[in-house]
Formats: C-alpha cells, sequence, structure tokens
C-alpha cells in the first residue's frame, strides 16, 4: 500500500511541475523564443505611446482633447504614408529598372535613394501650368479632392493590433463610399483640363472605373458575408483559428518534449496562418478577383488605358504641372496602399502572422508583398484594349464574383468544413473553367515566343 | 442640440431650392437634379424622424434606403431619357420638348 | 453640436442653391456633389452611418457620375450665349416653390412633437438593416431590385442608337 | 448489410461522373480528362475488387446473393423500384468490366494520341464503362432496360466516333437499328414479365421476379407464357450479341477506333446478350424449349460466322466474325445447360478477344491505319511484343492447350456432349457444329497471323511499322497474362489434385452440379484444333504470302470464296427484303399524305376562308369606317378648347402641380379649423 500512495505523491509532483512549465511555455506564446513581455512591448509600443499621451489630457477643455486625439491619429499617417510613398516611387523604378535590364534610379544618394526627395524638390519648384481656358477652380479642386480621398481611405485600415484611425462598425462601406469620390474627382480633372486627350484619359478612367467597381465590392463582400460585419477590426480578428493545444499531463522524454514543441509551433502557424480567408475556396477566388479589380481601379497595368502614354499622352492629368501633378502622382500611389491594405485586411489575415514580427510589421510587409507584385504585374503584362478590359470585367469577373457570393453562402450553410471546403473548390474551379472558355472562347491559342 | 424642428425646416429649405430647380431652370439635366435634391430632402426627413420619434424601429433609415435606391433607378432613367431626347432635337431645353410629335 | 449642424445646413443650402442657379453646368454639378456630400454628413449627424455610407456610394460614385456624364454628352454647358439658363417664366417658379415653403413651415411650426429630444440617440447596427430587409421589409426589398432591373434594361433600350437613317441625326 | 452492397452505385456513378465532368473540358483539356477517366475507372475497379472480395469471403458454402433495393418514386399505391444486386455473376462481370476497362482506357492513351478529339472519346469510353457497369450490377428490370440502352447508346457514338466518315456514319445507325429490332422484343418481354410477376425486382427477398415463388406462378401458367417471354427477352440478346439473323451490325461496327471494338465489340457489350441470358437463367429453365432454341441459334451462329471469318480480309473484320462466333459458343454453352460454361466462355473471351483487338490495334497504329491483310506481312521481327502478346492471343482463342480458351471451350463441348447424349437425334447438332467451329476457329486464326506476321512486307506503310508506345503494350502485356493464366481457373476435377477444384464453377454455381471431365473430349478438340493449324500453316505459306498472290483457297474453290467473302449475301438479302419494304412504304405513305389529305384539307379549308373574309370586308368597309369617322370628328372638335392646359411644357405642369398642392393645404387649414 505504501507504495501505491508513494507513487500517488511522486505523480502530483510531476503533473504540478508539467503544468507549471507548460504555463510557462504557454505565456511566451512565440514558439520562437523571446520574452512574451518583449513581444508584446514592441507590438503595442505604438498603441501605448498612443495611450500616454492621451491619458495626459485629462482635465482638460473636451475640444482641446479631441484635438489632440485628432492629431494623434492624423499625424502618423501623413508622416508614414506619405514616407512609403517616396519609398515606393523609389522601388518601383528600380524593379522596373531591373525587369527592363538597366539601372534605374542611382545618381541622388547611395542607389538612387534619395531620388524622391529630388524629385519632391523639383515638382515644388515647378511652374502651375494652368491652361488658358480650363476652368480654374475644377481644375484646382480636382486633385485636392484625389489627395482626399486617397488619404481618408487610410483611416478604416487596422495597421496593428489595437492600431486603427477610426473603428468605424461600417469601416469597409466607408472605404467604398471613399474610394468612389476619386472617380468624381478624376473626371472633373479630365474635364476641366479642356484637352481632348485629358477628356479621352477621364472618360475611359470612369467607364474603367464604374464597371470593375462591381467585382471589386462583390469580391469584397464574401469576407463580410462570412465575418456577419462591416467592420475592419472584426473581419481581421476573425481570421484568427482558436486551436488550442492540450497540454500534456507527463513529459516523459526528450522526443515527447520535441513533439509538443513541434505540436505548439504547428498550432502557432495554424492559429495565424490558416485562418486567413485566402486559404478557403470563396477566399481565394475573392481574393483574385479583388486583386484584379484593383488593379483596374487603380489604372495600373495592364488596364491603364486611361493613361496610356501611346494613345493619349498621360490621360487626365495631360495638363497637370508641378506641385498638382504630385498631388495626383501622390493620391494614386495613397490609393494603391489603400487598397492593397484593404486586400490584407479582407484576405490575406490583416495583421495577423506568426509571431515572429510586430503585427504592424506584418500589416507593412503583406502590403509591400502586394504592392511589389503590382509594380511586377506592371513590368511584365502588356496593356489590354478597351473591349478586353469591359468583356473581361463583365463576362468574367462579374459572373465568377457572384457565383464565389454564392459560394460563400454556401460554405456558411455547409455544416462540415472539409465537406464545405471541397464542394465550394469543386464549384468554384468548374465554374471558372466555363466562363474561362465562354469569354475567351476558342480564339485562345498558344503564344509562341522568339527569343533573339 | 439641435432639434426635430431644426431638421425639417432644414429640410424643407431644400426641398423648396430643389423644387426651384426643377421649375426653373432650361436645362432637363438641371431639373432632374432639382428632382434628385428634393428626393435627398425627403430622406433627411425619414432619418430625423426615425432620430428623434420613438420607437426606432428602423423603419424610417429602411424607408430612406429605398428612397435612396429609387432615386437612383429614377435618375438612371431620366438621365438616359434626356441622352436620347438630346440625340433626336440636339436640345435639352425643357421648353423645346414640349410636342409630341418628333 | 448645434454648431455641426449649422454648418451642414449653411453647407447643403449654400451648395444647393448654387447647384440650381448657376449657369455653368460642369460647376453646377460640382455643387451638386458636394450637396450630396452635405447630405451624407447630415446622416452621420443623425446616427445613421450606414445611410450616410449609401449616400456617398450611391449619389457621389453614381448618380453624380451619370449626370455628369450626361452634360458630357449633351454638351450643352453654359447654353447659349444671351439666352437666359432660366426658362420663361421662371419667376412664376420660384414664387410656386416659395409658396410651398411657406406652407410646410407653417405647418412645422410650434408642432409639439417637434420640441422632443430623445434621451438617448439611437442607433441602428448593419446587420439588424439587413435582417430587416430579409424579414419585415421582404416584399419592398424585391420589388426594389426588381425596380431597379427594370431601371437598368430601361435605360438602357433609352439610350441605345437609333436606327442611323432616320434624319436629324449626328453623324 | 455489408458496406460494399449499400455503395455498389458508386461503381458505375465515378464513371459517369467523370464523362459528365469530361463532356465539360474544352478540346484541349487532353491530360486532364484522360487523368480524370482513367482515374475514375480505377477506383471503380478497386471498388469491383471490393466486390468480388466480399462475394469470395462471403461465399464459402453456398452462394451469397445480396440485393439494395429502393423505392424510384410511388404513384398511388404502386411504386418503382429500383435496385443493384451482389451475386457472383455481377461481381464476375464487374470485375470483367472494370479490368478490361481500365487496360483498354490507358491503350486509348496510346491510339487516340493523335485524334484532335481526344477529350470527346474518353468521355464517351467513360459512359460506356459507366452504364456496361450498371447493366452488371441492375437488380430490376427498369434499370437494367435502362443500362441497357446507354450502352447501345454509347456504343452508337463511339462506332461513329469518326462520323466524318460516310462508312462510319452508316455503321452506327446500323448498329443502333439492327440492335434496336432485338431490343423491342425485349422490351415487350420485360412488360410481360413484369406484368405476369408484379414486380420489378429480380431478388427481393423470395418476392423478386427470378426467385422460386413468382418462376412457380409463371410455371404454374402453362402453356407458352414462360417460353414467349423467355424468347423475347432472348430476342434482345441477339441483337446485342450479334447472333444469326441480327449479326450483321457487328463486323461493321469495326468503324470505330480499335479500342472501342476491343472493349465494346469484343469483350463486354457484346457479351451482355450472353449476361443477359445468364441474368434470366432460372426463367429460361422453366421451359426447356426456351434453352434448346438459345443452344440451336447459338450452334449455328457459332458455325456460320466462323465459315465467314475464314474469308475474309479486313484484319478487325475476322475478328468481329470471331467475335460473332464465339458470341455464339457461349450462347451454346448456356442454351445446352452449361451455365457455368457459357458464363467462363465469357470470361476467358473478354480477355483474349481484347488482347486481339488492341494487338490489331497496335498493328493498325504502327502500319498507318491498313487494315488489310494482304499488305501487312513481317511484322513479327519489326513488333516483337505485339507480335508475342498477339500469338498468345491466338492460341487462346484457338484453344490449345494452356491457354484459357481451352478450358472453356472444352467445357462447352463437354456440356454440349452430354446434352446430345441426354436427348439424342438432333440434340447432337451443336456438340458437332461446336466441333467443326473450334476447327474454322484455329484454322482462320492460323491464317491471319501467317498474313500478318509472316512472310515479306507487302506494302510501303508495312516496311515502316514501328513497335508501339508503352502506353498501349502495358496493357496487351497484362491481357496477355490473363489470357494465359484465367483458364487455370476454371481447371477441371480430378485431373491435377493440387489445383483441382474447379474453382471458377464453385464460385459461380456452387450448388449447381458439375460434368465429371472428359478425357476423351479434350483429346478429339485438341486433335481437331492442332490438325487445323497445321493445315493453316501448310495453306498459307511460301508463295502464298507474296505480294499480289490470291488466297490458296480462293484458287481451289472460287464460288464458295466468294460466297463466304460476301457474308453469305445477308447484308444483300436485308437490302432487297426489309429494306426496300420500308422504303416502298414510305413512298407510299408520302404520296397519301401529299396528294391525297392535301387536296381535301388544305385546299378546302382555304376555300372557305377565303370565301369568309370577302363577307367580312363588306361589312367593314360600308358599316364600321363610316360611323367611326363621324366619332372622331366630334372628339376633335371638343378637343381644340381643351388645349390651353396641356402646351406640353412640363415646368408648366409642375408649376401647377404646385400651386394646387399650397392651394389645397389652405383649403385644408380653412376647412380643418
Amino acid at each position: 500500500m505504501w507504495k501505491l500512495e508513494q507513487l500517488h505523491i511522486f505523480h502530483k509532483y510531476r503533473v504540478e511541475i508539467c503544468r507549471q512549465r507548460a504555463q510557462c511555455f504557454a505565456q511566451l506564446e512565440s514558439p520562437c523564443g523571446g520574452g512574451a513581455f518583449m513581444y508584446e512591448f514592441i507590438d503595442q509600443f505604438f498603441v501605448k505611446i498612443g495611450r500616454r499621451i492621451l491619458e495626459q489630457t485629462q482635465g482638460w477643455d473636451p475640444w482641446a482633447a479631441a484635438a489632440v486625439s485628432l492629431i494623434l491619429t492624423i499625424v502618423p499617417i501623413l508622416l508614414v504614408f506619405p514616407t512609403i510613398f517616396a519609398l515606393t516611387t523609389w522601388a518601383e523604378r528600380k524593379l522596373l529598372g531591373r525587369i527592363q535590364n538597366r539601372m534605374g534610379p542611382n545618381r541622388v544618394g547611395p542607389v538612387g535613394l534619395f531620388q524622391p526627395v529630388a524629385d519632391g524638390i523639383k515638382t515644388l519648384t515647378k511652374e502651375d501650368i494652368v491652361p488658358a481656358r480650363a476652368d480654374h477652380f475644377v481644375h484646382t479642386l480636382a486633385p485636392i479632392l484625389t489627395v482626399i480621398a486617397a488619404f481618408l481611405a487610410l483611416t478604416v485600415l487596422p495597421m496593428g493590433r489595437n492600431m486603427i484611425p477610426a473603428d468605424l462598425h461600417i469601416g469597409v462601406l466607408f472605404f467604398f463610399a471613399v474610394g468612389s469620390i476619386s472617380e468624381v474627382a478624376i473626371f472633373l480633372a479630365g474635364w476641366s483640363s479642356r484637352n481632348k486627350y485629358s477628356l479621352l484619359g477621364g472618360m475611359r478612367a470612369i467607364a474603367q472605373m464604374v464597371s470593375y467597381e462591381i467585382p471589386f465590392v462583390l469580391s469584397a463582400l464574401t469576407a463580410v458575408m462570412i465575418v456577419g460585419s462591416l467592420s475592419t477590426v472584426k473581419i481581421v480578428e476573425a481570421q484568427t483559428l482558436g486551436w488550442v493545444v492540450e497540454d500534456p499531463v507527463v513529459f516523459t522524454g526528450f522526443g515527447e518534449r520535441l513533439w509538443w514543441f513541434l505540436e505548439r509551433v504547428w498550432y502557432h502557424f495554424g492559429n495565424h496562418v490558416l485562418g486567413w480567408h485566402v486559404f478557403q475556396p470563396w477566399g481565394f477566388f475573392g481574393f483574385m478577383i479583388f486583386f484584379i479589380a484593383a488593379l483596374a481601379e487603380l489604372n495600373r497595368s495592364p488596364f491603364d488605358i486611361p493613361e496610356a502614354e501611346s494613345e493619349i499622352v498621360a490621360g487626365h492629368h495631360t495638363e497637370y504641372s508641378g506641385f498638382k501633378f504630385a498631388l495626383f502622382f501622390m493620391a494614386e500611389y495613397i490609393s494603391m496602399m489603400a487598397i492593397c491594405g484593404l486586400g490584407v485586411t479582407l484576405f490575406l489575415g490583416g495583421w495577423n502572422g506568426p509571431k515572429i514580427l510586430p503585427s504592424w510589421g506584418w500589416f507593412f510587409l503583406k502590403i509591400f508583398v502586394l504592392m511589389f507584385v503590382m509594380i511586377w504585374v506592371r513590368g511584365t503584362f502588356p496593356r489590354v484594349r478597351v473591349d478586353q478590359l469591359m468583356g473581361f470585367a463583365w463576362k468574367l469577373l462579374l459572373p465568377m464574383s457572384l457565383l464565389n457570393i454564392f459560394a460563400a453562402g454556401a460554405w456558411h450553410h455547409i455544416p462540415s468544413r472539409p465537406l464545405a471546403w471541397a464542394l465550394t473548390a469543386v464549384f468554384l474551379g468548374s465554374a471558372y473553367q466555363i466562363l474561362s472558355v465562354f469569354v475567351a472562347g476558342r480564339n485562345i491559342q498558344k503564344r509562341m515566343y522568339r527569343y533573339a | 442640440m439641435p432639434t426635430l424642428a431644426d431638421y425639417l425646416t432644414l429640410a424643407a429649405i431644400l426641398f423648396c431650392i430643389g423644387l426651384a430647380g426643377a421649375l426653373t431652370r432650361r436645362n432637363a439635366i438641371i431639373v432632374l437634379v432639382g428632382i434628385e435634391m428634393m428626393l435627398n430632402a425627403a430622406n433627411i426627413n425619414l432619418v430625423a424622424f426615425w432620430h428623434f420619434l420613438p420607437p426606432a424601429t428602423g423603419t424610417g433609415q429602411i424607408f430612406a434606403l429605398f428612397a435612396i435606391a429609387i432615386a437612383g433607378a429614377e435618375a438612371a432613367v431620366g438621365l438616359a431619357l434626356v441622352i436620347a431626347v438630346y440625340r433626336h432635337f440636339r436640345s435639352v431645353s425643357v421648353e423645346d420638348i414640349a410636342g409630341l410629335k418628333g | 453640436m448645434k454648431f455641426v449642424f449649422y454648418i451642414l445646413a449653411t453647407w447643403t443650402m449654400t451648395s444647393g442653391l448654387l447647384a440650381v442657379t448657376m449657369r455653368n453646368m460642369m460647376h453646377c454639378a460640382a455643387a451638386l456633389i458636394a450637396f450630396f456630400a452635405g447630405i451624407a454628413g447630415i446622416f452621420f449627424s443623425l446616427h445613421a452611418d450606414f445611410l450616410g455610407a449609401v449616400q456617398v456610394i450611391v449619389y457621389v460614385g453614381a448618380i453624380a457620375v451619370l449626370i455628369l456624364f450626361a452634360i458630357m454628352l449633351t454638351r450643352n454647358l453654359t447654353g447659349q450665349e444671351g439666352v437666359s439658363p432660366f426658362s420663361g417664366g421662371a419667376a412664376w417658379g420660384w414664387a410656386a416653390s416659395l409658396a410651398v415653403f411657406c406652407a410646410m413651415y407653417y405647418s412645422l411650426q410650434d408642432h409639439p412633437r417637434c420640441a422632443v429630444i430623445p434621451e438617448a440617440s439611437p442607433s441602428l447596427a448593419v446587420d439588424e438593416i439587413g435582417r430587416l430587409l430579409m424579414t419585415r421589409y421582404a416584399v419592398p426589398f424585391e420589388v426594389i431590385s426588381l425596380l431597379l432591373t427594370a431601371a437598368l434594361v430601361g435605360a438602357v433600350v433609352l439610350a441605345l442608337d437609333e436606327p442611323k437613317n432616320k434624319p436629324g441625326l449626328p453623324k | 448489410m455489408p458496406w460494399i452492397v449499400e455503395n455498389l452505385w458508386l461503381i458505375p456513378f465515378l464513371p459517369f461522373l467523370a464523362a459528365g465532368i469530361t463532356a465539360l473540358f474544352t478540346r484541349e483539356k487532353r491530360i486532364p480528362a484522360a487523368f480524370l477517366v482513367i482515374g475514375a475507372m480505377a477506383f471503380s475497379f478497386l471498388l469491383s475488387l471490393c466486390a468480388g472480395a466480399h462475394v469470395l469471403r462471403a461465399g464459402h458454402g453456398g452462394m451469397i446473393r445480396e440485393a439494395f433495393n429502393f423505392t424510384w418514386f410511388a404513384y398511388g399505391d404502386s411504386a418503382v423500384r429500383l435496385g443493384f444486386v451482389l451475386d457472383p455473376l455481377s461481381a464476375m462481370m464487374l470485375f470483367v468490366v472494370s479490368f478490361v476497362s481500365l487496360l483498354i482506357f490507358i491503350f486509348s492513351v496510346g491510339y487516340m494520341d493523335h485524334d484532335e478529339n481526344f477529350t470527346r472519346f474518353f468521355c464517351f469510353l467513360s459512359l460506356f464503362a459507366g452504364s456496361m457497369l450498371a447493366l452488371v450490377i441492375a437488380n430490376s428490370l427498369l434499370l437494367l432496360f435502362m443500362a441497357w440502352e446507354l450502352v447501345g447508346l454509347s456504343s452508337y457514338l463511339l462506332i461513329g466516333f469518326w462520323f466524318h466518315k460516310p462508312s462510319a456514319a452508316a455503321a452506327m445507325k446500323k448498329a443502333f437499328i439492327t440492335t434496336r429490332i432485338g431490343d423491342i422484343g425485349f422490351f415487350i418481354g420485360l412488360l410481360w414479365f413484369y406484368t405476369e410477376t408484379g414486380t420489378s425486382l429480380f431478388y427481393d427477398g423470395g418476392q423478386g421476379s427470378l426467385e422460386s415463388a413468382k418462376l412457380g406462378l409463371i410455371a404454374a401458367m402453362g402453356g407458352i407464357t414462360a417460353l414467349s417471354i423467355s424468347l423475347l427477352i432472348f430476342c434482345g440478346a441477339m441483337g446485342k450479341s450479334g447472333q444469326f439473323p441480327l449479326h450483321v451490325w457487328l463486323p461493321d461496327a469495326m468503324e470505330g477506333p480499335t479500342p472501342v471494338s476491343a472493349l465494346i465489340h469484343a469483350a463486354t457489350m457484346v457479351a451482355a446478350g450472353v449476361f443477359l441470358v445468364g441474368r434470366m437463367y432460372p426463367l429460361f429453365e422453366v421451359d426447356p424449349a426456351a434453352l434448346r432454341t438459345v443452344a440451336y441459334v447459338g450452334a449455328f451462329t457459332a458455325l456460320f460466322a466462323a465459315t465467314i471469318a475464314m474469308a475474309q480480309w479486313d484484319i478487325k473484320r475476322i475478328l468481329a466474325y470471331s467475335t460473332v462466333s464465339q458470341l455464339g459458343y457461349m450462347m451454346l454453352g448456356l442454351g445446352v445447360g452449361g451455365y457455368v460454361a457459357g458464363l467462363f466462355h465469357l470470361f476467358t473471351h473478354a480477355f483474349f478477344k481484347a488482347l486481339l483487338f488492341l494487338g490489331s490495334g497496335s498493328i493498325i497504329h504502327a502500319c498507318h491505319h491498313e487494315q488489310d491483310i494482304r499488305k501487312m506481312g513481317g511484322l513479327k521481327d519489326r513488333m516483337p511484343v505485339t507480335f508475342v502478346t498477339y500469338c498468345v492471343g491466338a492460341l487462346a482463342l484457338a484453344g490449345v492447350l494452356p491457354f484459357a480458351g481451352f478450358f472453356s471451350k472444352d467445357e462447352i463441348l463437354l456440356d454440349a456432349q452430354h446434352f446430345a447424349a441426354k436427348l439424342g437425334g438432333a440434340a447432337s447438332v451443336p456438340f458437332c457444329f461446336g466441333l467443326v467451329g473450334a476447327f474454322l476457329t484455329a484454322f482462320y486464326m492460323t491464317r491471319q497471323v501467317k498474313y500478318v506476321f509472316f512472310g515479306k512486307a507487302r506494302s510501303h506503310a508495312t516496311e515502316h511499322a514501328r513497335e508501339s508506345s508503352w502506353w498501349m503494350l502495358g496493357p496487351l502485356a497484362a491481357l496477355g497474362f490473363m489470357s494465359v493464366f484465367a483458364g487455370f481457373l476454371g481447371f477441371p476435377n480430378e485431373v491435377l489434385g493440387f489445383i483441382g477444384l474447379n474453382k471458377f464453377h464453385h464460385f459461380l454455381a456452387p450448388d449447381l452440379h458439375a460434368h465429371a471431365p472428359s478425357g476423351w473430349i479434350m483429346l478429339g478438340s485438341t486433335a481437331v484444333v492442332l490438325i487445323a493449324i497445321f493445315c493453316g500453316w501448310k495453306i498459307y505459306q511460301g508463295a502464298a504470302l507474296e505480294a499480289g498472290a490470291g488466297d490458296p483457297m480462293e484458287a481451289r474453290w472460287p464460288e464458295v470464296f466468294r460466297w463466304l467473302n460476301n457474308k453469305y449475301y445477308v447484308d444483300e438479302f436485308y437490302a432487297k427484303t426489309f429494306v426496300w419494304f420500308t422504303h416502298a412504304l414510305a413512298r407510299a405513305i408520302h404520296f397519301f399524305d401529299r396528294y391525297i389529305l392535301n387536296l381535301i384539307f388544305i385546299w378546302g379549308s382555304a376555300g372557305a376562308v377565303y370565301v369568309l373574309s370577302l363577307i367580312n370586308q363588306l361589312i367593314d368597309e360600308t358599316a364600321i369606317n363610316r360611323g367611326f369617322d363621324g366619332g372622331c370628328s366630334t372628339l376633335r372638335r371638343g378637343a381644340r378648347w381643351n388645349r390651353w392646359v396641356q402646351n406640353g411644357l412640363s415646368q408648366h405642369y409642375l408649376r401647377i402641380t404646385s400651386a394646387s398642392i399650397v392651394l389645397l393645404f389652405i383649403l385644408a387649414l380653412l376647412l380643418g379649423r
């Protein structure tokens, strides 16, 4: 008898030790080591600073406090995104240079890094030319409107855990609402210049943006449907899975410990990666449609017919120079970041990611990856024709996004996840197959490449 | 705090501005614009009633939503009509479109 | 809050007046866009966020663009020189609208329910709107969708090119 | 109920699904289509193996027969019930069909390599495989008939796969119509059978139409009911299995691609008739006259087709007539009471005939679609693998000792001999015909092998023939293996103790008594076959294999050869009688329709309408028009006074509306206060 009792006590002791150890590991959460506190500190660094500053305003006049809070929201955006914009212009030129087998900017600063600064100075000091018969008021209004729209779109993007300028409960809708302003602005720019190229560019841009707005919004709708909220924060949070590791009662040896560790790593990875909507069939197709439509919404290559240099000089900003042109340029890149940010938020898990990077690090990394793909696309794809553009939007993207919504609904209602996965994947895959046959028909031939 | 009367007065003013636009301008497009403005003013009324008068069951907002949808349809058809008329008469002046014979 | 309301009221009234009185059609359209944005602001101030966003999407994003297109396609920006942008008998129109305003103002003045200020400002979540649309207002919702489809088809048919052999067509 | 029985429907469903998906593919999607179809077939094959294993495992000391029935739809009190049955017969057929189909699908990848309608081909193949598998497991008259017609349809589609060739288009129509003639009988038989038994299910826990209770009812009825139903159903089997006189479509069906010939018109579909008789065997047993008819028809067909095969030049036609002949053998076997023998021959025949057809496909593919054996020759050095496998197939077909055909043919002959001994007199005809048929079979196969593989190349295409790809040779090897060893499953008792036990017999019909093997018949048939091979070898060598030389038989008996070469003029006979009669009838009906019916109805009614319209015009012009004009002018005068309200200016209206609203408002105020 005594032996059994002893064993029992020993066992209890072992269990206690293991429990403590497991708790310790659980606190870490980050499988790659490093203190949880450290991670928390880096992750929430900016949030905490902001909170500290706001704490100081207690007891102030409410208007002043509100003003401080506003400044705290606006100033970082106005600092960070234009900086990224400058770097992006540099990176784009460098990348395109590499793709086209040339150097890209390399004179100003190390590897041409200060080129954006030089460009900025140049545009600021240039003469602001307004065509004589142009509508001066609208001509000035248009670039300002575009920039405002572009920056407003950034306000609903969660850029990290607890980091969002404004957590609106209609966040996604707000994004699209703001996005629609830029269409008007481009049209006004095109019209007010009194130049046929500008006008043509503006018209083309409107036609294109209106057409692609539909699949753009419908593809985003799937994520909204599945999460059941228009709030971007909720959508991001929904992309974290809740897998829980069961802590073992007793560690018997190194092998088991290693297994437990690997399991933890896998669960961690799964929690923060596998929940991304893009890993589900509707999410994948939704993201693809979203990304293609985003290219068109941004008037980027291969959908850059509104600014096709060889046809209509520079589209709606043909008659713009100096600072107004810089505003257009900036608006274009800011809205590119915003749209990439929305894509990341809706489909790529937002700031979710294994905790080897802080949450804001993941967000910006994903944005950079998407922007890199956009630049890459620009370097490789030829421009499409207008009829191809329209046919693609109305005959392929629109039906595909509608079917995708249907698939998302089916996903919601099928109880078994693997079954839902398989069914929607087969459904969407075959739908894509059939639609692509209808759109492309028999005209597609294998392209012959001849190399010099 | 602004009261319901303030919003209703504002809506009435905007409605009458829209009405004036529809009644006085020669260009058919501006007539349509006036009509849109009147619809918007009516929407303010709906939302204001929803906001100020209990019970807030959402009827006001949803009615406004329907009104927006109808306004959208109306604008599409109206402007298509204007374009068709322009193509036929080479004019968008409502005074030139007085006869049924064309 | 009164302050915000007055800003919005001034904004919408000014832009609305400009939209119906300016001579240049494109400026009218710009003023109209400002007017629509102001209305959206009023919706936001009334805590109807969803409606405000819809207002921006539908009016600024779609209807304003449509109007801009219509203006462009009819190519009659400033009207004929020396001809008033107002139609004959415009004075009667002003008088009629003023009379309508007087009637409305008279009726809402001193109405007992107008002075009520709610204790808590109501709010309506988006999913609640969706639920209402799909349950209580399902039939109107379907009818509206039918109407929109009909309007779409109708607009396309109306704006289609007429046969080329008719006289009086642009070449 | 075991899992496999409940899910037996999966076996045909997978190929159907693959066919459906493949139908949506574009032409360029060759590889996915092939993968999909072959993959689906492989799964079906695995499931068939499971089914077979289930039957084997459960079948010790008794036969297993499990049916899964369900109600398709009900109307009123009655319901249409469908079902699947898993018994040794269906398990055996499942194995044969899915195995041969799988191999032939793989072969087709190589054979159809250059065809632009590759995906369509695989779609049809998969459709066929699905319907054949459904046919095999059907436990209901209705389901059986549906699958029966589906295999007919897919056969039709595949024969006419190259429908741009007029001959293929004609062949597909011929096949369809000829089998349809048999199917009419089949359908009437089914309906009759359904009426008599009152159930559409074959096996239904004692209540099925093929179970003793219901069959007892039919037997008790007496008269010719059982015989009539059996013979009507046999009509369908005759059509599908190419029994005389409905055999004419089968040789023409060789217009289809060779894998199709191998799969459908040699190994599986044409055996459906035999399978049908096998499935309906309890019914046929009710009246011995029915089985006797089957035996005589089979015996006649076996001999008749074998003679034709001796004088054909087309490599595939020889094999086609050989198929007809072998199908006759199977019918003979079934008819003389050798249930197991007939089906065993079906089993082995599927392998070696598929092998022969695939071998001929390989040859044809190598010789650039040359099918005339006079233009081949000397291929044994150029295509060694094909040669070896082809010889294995030919020996198996001829029935040489260790090969598969020997055992099955011998068993049929054994049963025929017992049949003759039991009944005497004319009952010895099947046995004699079978023996002569065996001789002829060995002879024409020797002739064909000599022509194709020996001597010198007799055409340009043949000289440049090259061995086919492994896509094609792999299935050949697998089938060759089966052709050699499948026969041992039916190794008769008591000859060699250790193999012993006629495995196949025990599997298929454990409660049926097997006849003791007779050494005399074995020796006799072996002798006959060896003599035939020797004769063939001697006749077709040397000068006979030179280019441009005629057949030595033709030189000897030109008249006979001409009759045989023209297939006894059966086609011409049909053209002069049935076809001519149909044409004449159609022409007569056309005449009646055009000149007699038209005259009376069309012209008569037209005249009446014309007279009525004249009267109508008179009334219209005088009475109605004048009154209307008067009314209109009055209206116009009145309208002039209203015009000032409607001046057409929309804003004018709007203003009036606004003013009216205000007026109404004021009115309401005045009245309300």
